[in-house]
């Protein structure tokens, strides 16, 4: 059950948006169950580009008979991704993981609150499914506030929607929701919630965290985000995935996204 | 017809004899714990530890890492938890296993060199010490101490000074003539040397007119570079007795067969790990399986059998 | 929003007027007749024919070429049909042609150069000299005339001394310092350098335990090479005030715009007519495309434009 | 209709005998008619591996309403032609061709011997098809000799069997046909053909030719050979494909097989 490799065949892989794609795979019953936030390194087997595997979240996870089914949510943002998107239903891929911490869940919070800005969903999504359907928590005290730069860019309404009565939609340039940032739409309402009993759950692109942190710190939230950067290995040697940290004592280090995170401490990590 | 017993494949290099020939190379591989889910750890020829410097470095900030065709570039700047942190946490974890483990060093002074030497001499269970010297030389305006054969030479006397430990001179391919290095290095007394260490290179990201990487130039590893390596080592191996052990993009057993060919006694692999976690397993089982269809019953006695003179079958 | 006319895609190299930065690189497209078929060469900024010597050589024996991965090795040992050859039986059909035409030129000696350089000297048709030192000085048992700043500067001032073409010096990547002996050239009266020829490589042909190329090692090009040449033209444009011509590993029309962005005012495309034979004018109908799309108005105004301080959105 | 890049549809791509594969390639019509003895170089639309085309002669071409097809015979010899056979039908191909120049054609000449070794019998095949059909020569002048290591390397058959009734088989083990070198089995025919009204056309390994031209020298027999050598750029630009050939003043020069060849006077060939 412990992470590895894995060839997994792809089910199918859909363009559900333009450039964001669902992929499933088919993976043998080995492969370990994921927890929310932890994500996969996906390779083509056998092509020599990409060269490296390219890290995504797990979207969704389903046991079957002797096999195991996972989604993964994704939007073409370069070379690697692109390459991906082209791959037929019977491709097979190498499939590294589950890799990283997860979120930690709060069950015994009032509010669960979910910020996610685009793509960000995907890893949110699959937390939101933990917490409804394995720890049973009362939907109606899930808030969701989902942003993307336009309506094409807002994915996954369809998985939420039947997990989660209150979705809070905006984009940037009005076409989809309320025309707004989410950061900004969350702000208006963060009134509505009090620190102590209220988990915060965030993923999203570095300027929305920024900002959020921004939005959080004066307010004393406590809220965990789910970090993105290069990565060659997934599993903690090569120190690729970097990001600065601030620990208890106010320390700065550098930190692994792929074994220290991607999961984090809104209020822990430093901006330049 | 293949040969029933398995084939012997423990190496020499000088004092230090291994069970295989495959190792780790520095910073691919962590501090060994980070590949005891995938790989025996057992099994390796050696584990060449991350980089330790005399105190814990921060390193480069990110982007750090950069896909490049066949290869990549890195900028970790060296990040490590320093030479006392890795007696004190690391080796303790790295003894219970029956592995040669090869502390990689790194200074930017003499002195520091020295000093990270000093550390490690009497640590039980430290097999040899691997010299990185492709660091910036503070003093010489930035310029490695490996790029200079006198610089590279005088590294090695200092660390040798301090050290009982056999001590492998990893070179730096940025350079015009690697042999003459490896040659300065073997009179200063190394007991081996190892090369390649990355090619400076650098990646543009068009988009914002910006280097890819923080750092802006990084070091270019993986298959890409395997042509230059190969011929560095085939350049060093006739210019200097002591052994030489390969690296650089070697991806499969037949990739780490050709530097043995040219007469590596030994080879490391780096990048592959990212890319297959189970690469120096994976490399090992190929070799014997090589040497077993090929009846050879002895590593050694396939390192070094290249044949110049050209392919007998060329077509 | 598009710039409606087309954007301004000359570039000066100092006294050479190009209609554009896309040129041929030396030994990839013959003398310009072997791509006719696919290229309009009006189109082109310039052509680099096939390096030149003062006789026909015969080269080296095959096999000459090695895949490697994302790249190639070649070792054709410069054969060429000689500059008295080139110059009765290419020029007038090159004259042709509205494009600028550059003789690369080759030499085992100072002396040879020399030769070249005047035979050439006044030729119709021709609007430079590429010259070529990365050939091995037979005098300084093998090791090429660029690798040591004193003598390529020297080989440059005897090249001077010959010609009133533009002079163009094209460096060898197998150096410690390629920036030295940019300075040098320079110095030395180089109206312009353009980098980098191939890197040396080895291949090895594993079933036969012998090299793949007969002359056992070769030039290493195409897109494996790129983050090293960026790395070097990078290193090179910060410190000469001549113009920098980038090669190495451009296959499109981004990694073109990658040197240029860097600061080289021109670009040489090789391994990449190979596996395009329309790999020049895709690349220039890309740079174009590039330029209206970002409503840039003249390719003037993105040389140069890199942004080392780094991306302003790097995640 | 001239020679270039040319965009194709795999139709088929079958293993026909072990390591042997037959495949159908669907070409827009402006691709030009190949003559026997040109080739192509193949590639991976869009792949970055292998990274050169590789040389494959033509074995057949049809021309459609408004397509071409050809068809390529070709082994698995290394990892380029490995990945090619791991083609799916409907995959893309970059056909660049067609590319060198032919074997000249003497119909006048009242016999035409072929002598294939191996997979040397495609570039033939398409010559005797084109002497039978195009030019009408008579099938019962035209004697086949083919070779090769084992049974299951000796492929085209159904093909030629329909152009040609003299095919004589060997193999080195002789699991097919008479257990012989193809050259000794020819040698044992030479005094059939008269040197002056015969036309050989051969294809082969390096090993067969040499010895084949050992054998034809001193009869003085016209053979054309189509050789083989390491390609980068297939237009006769990159000097990569170099051959010793001798021309009639005894001078040695490297010519390109791609642009000179692939197609020589056997008795001009230089062997070390
Ligand atoms: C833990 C984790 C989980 C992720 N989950 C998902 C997911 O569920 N769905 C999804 O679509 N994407 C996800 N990503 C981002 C995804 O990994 C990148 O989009 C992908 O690696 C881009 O590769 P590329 O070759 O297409 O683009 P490249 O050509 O490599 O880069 C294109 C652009 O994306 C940026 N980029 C590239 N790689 C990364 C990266 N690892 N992190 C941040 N930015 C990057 C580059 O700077 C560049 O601006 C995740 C990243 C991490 C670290
Ligand atoms: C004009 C011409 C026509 C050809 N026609 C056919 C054909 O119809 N069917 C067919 O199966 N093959 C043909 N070949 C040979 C074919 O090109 C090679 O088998 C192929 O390039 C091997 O590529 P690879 O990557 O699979 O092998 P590699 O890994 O590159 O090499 C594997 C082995 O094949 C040899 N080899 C590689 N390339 C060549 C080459 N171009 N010429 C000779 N030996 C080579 C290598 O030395 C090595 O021993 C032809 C070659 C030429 C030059
Ligand atoms: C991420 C990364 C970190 C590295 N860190 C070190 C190091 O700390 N010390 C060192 O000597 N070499 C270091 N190297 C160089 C490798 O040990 C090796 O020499 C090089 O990567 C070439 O081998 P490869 O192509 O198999 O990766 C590092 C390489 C990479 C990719
Ligand atoms: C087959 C071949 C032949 C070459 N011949 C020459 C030459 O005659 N003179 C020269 O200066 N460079 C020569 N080069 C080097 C190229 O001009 C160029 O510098 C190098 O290939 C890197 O560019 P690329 O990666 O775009 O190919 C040759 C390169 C190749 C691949
Ligand atoms: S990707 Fe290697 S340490 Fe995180
Ligand atoms: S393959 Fe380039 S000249 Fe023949």
């Amino acid at each position: 059950m412990a992470k590895d490799i894995y060839i997994g065949e792809i089910l199918k892989n859909e363009e559900i948006q333009l450039d964001y794609f669902l992929m499933k795979v088919s993976l043998p019953a080995a492969f370990g169950q994921p927890l929310p936030g932890q994500f996969v390194m996906v390779r083509i087997a056998g092509l020599a580009e990409p060269f490296l595997g390219r890290p995504v979240s797990v979207y969704s996870y389903r046991l079957r008979k002797s096999s195991v089914e996972i989604e993964l949510l994704y939007r073409i943002a370069g070379r690697g991704t692109q390459i991906l998107a082209g791959l037929i239903s019977g491709s097979q891929l190498e499939i590294h993981g589950p890799l990283g911490l997860s979120y930690t869940i709060f069950p015994e919070k009032e509010n669960a609150v979910f910020i996610a800005g685009g793509i960000g969903v995907a890893p949110l999504s699959l937390l939101a499914e933990h917490l409804c359907k394995t720890l049973c928590f009362p939907s109606g005290q899930m808030t969701f506030y989902l942003g993307a730069q336009t309506s094409s860019a807002v994915v996954g309404l369809d998985k939420l929607s039947e997990l989660c009565y209150n979705i809070n939609i905006c984009t940037d340039d009005g076409s989809l929701g309320r025309k707004s940032l989410v950061t900004t739409m969350f702000q208006k309402d963060i009134k509505k919630y009090d620190p102590v009993n209220t988990a915060i759950y965030a993923c999203g692109p570095r300027g929305m965290m920024k900002a959020l942190a921004g939005i959080l710190k004066p307010a004393q939230f406590c809220c965990q985000v789910s970090l993105e950067e290069k990565m060659a290995c997934g599993t903690g040697a090569c120190m690729g995935c970097a990001v600065a940290i601030k620990d208890g004592e106010g320390n700065i280090a550098y930190r692994r996204v792929c074994a220290d995170g991607p999961v984090f401490n809104l209020a822990e990590v430093v901006w330049e | 017809m293949k040969t029933k017993t398995a084939p012997q494949m423990a190496v020499q290099i000088g004092r230090l004899k291994l069970k295989n020939p495959v190792m780790t190379a520095s910073g691919t591989f962590g501090y060994g714990e980070e590949y005891a889910d995938y790989v025996d750890l057992n099994k390796l020829g050696a584990i060449v530890v991350k980089g330790l410097s005399a105190k814990p470095r921060t390193g480069n900030p990110p982007p750090r890492i950069m896909e490049t065709t066949g290869g990549m570039l890195n900028s970790i700047g060296l990040q490590n938890i320093g030479v006392d942190a890795f007696i004190k946490e690391k080796m303790p974890y790295l003894r219970k296993y029956d592995v040669a483990v090869i502390a990689n060093i790194y200074g930017e002074s003499y002195a520091e060199y020295q000093q990270v030497a000093r550390k490690l001499n009497s640590v039980k269970g430290l097999h040899a010490l691997e010299v990185n010297v492709s660091c910036p030389n503070v003093k010489k305006g930035g310029l490695s101490f490996g790029t200079d054969p006198k610089i590279a030479a005088l590294v090695t006397r200092k660390v040798k000074e301090e050290t009982d430990l056999p001590v492998i001179i990893k070179l730096t391919p940025n350079v015009t003539d690697i042999a003459a290095v490896a040659e300065a290095v073997e009179r200063a007394g190394a007991d081996a040397v190892s090369l390649i260490n990355t090619l400076t290179g650098l990646s543009v990201d068009l988009k914002n007119r910006a280097p890819h990487l923080k750092n802006i130039t990084g070091g270019l590893s993986g298959p890409a570079i395997k042509p230059v390596a190969l011929r560095m080592v085939w350049q060093v191996v006739k210019r200097v007795s002591i052994p030489v052990i390969g690296i650089g993009g070697i991806m499969t057993a037949g990739d780490a067969l050709e530097f043995l060919v040219l007469g590596a006694k030994a080879v490391q692999v780096g990048t592959a790990n990212f890319v297959n976690p189970h690469a120096t397993t994976d490399i090992l089982e190929g070799m014997c399986s090589y040497l077993k269809n090929n009846h050879i019953n002895d590593i050694n006695k396939f390192i070094g059998t290249f044949n110049e003179g050209g392919s007998s079958c060329s077509g």
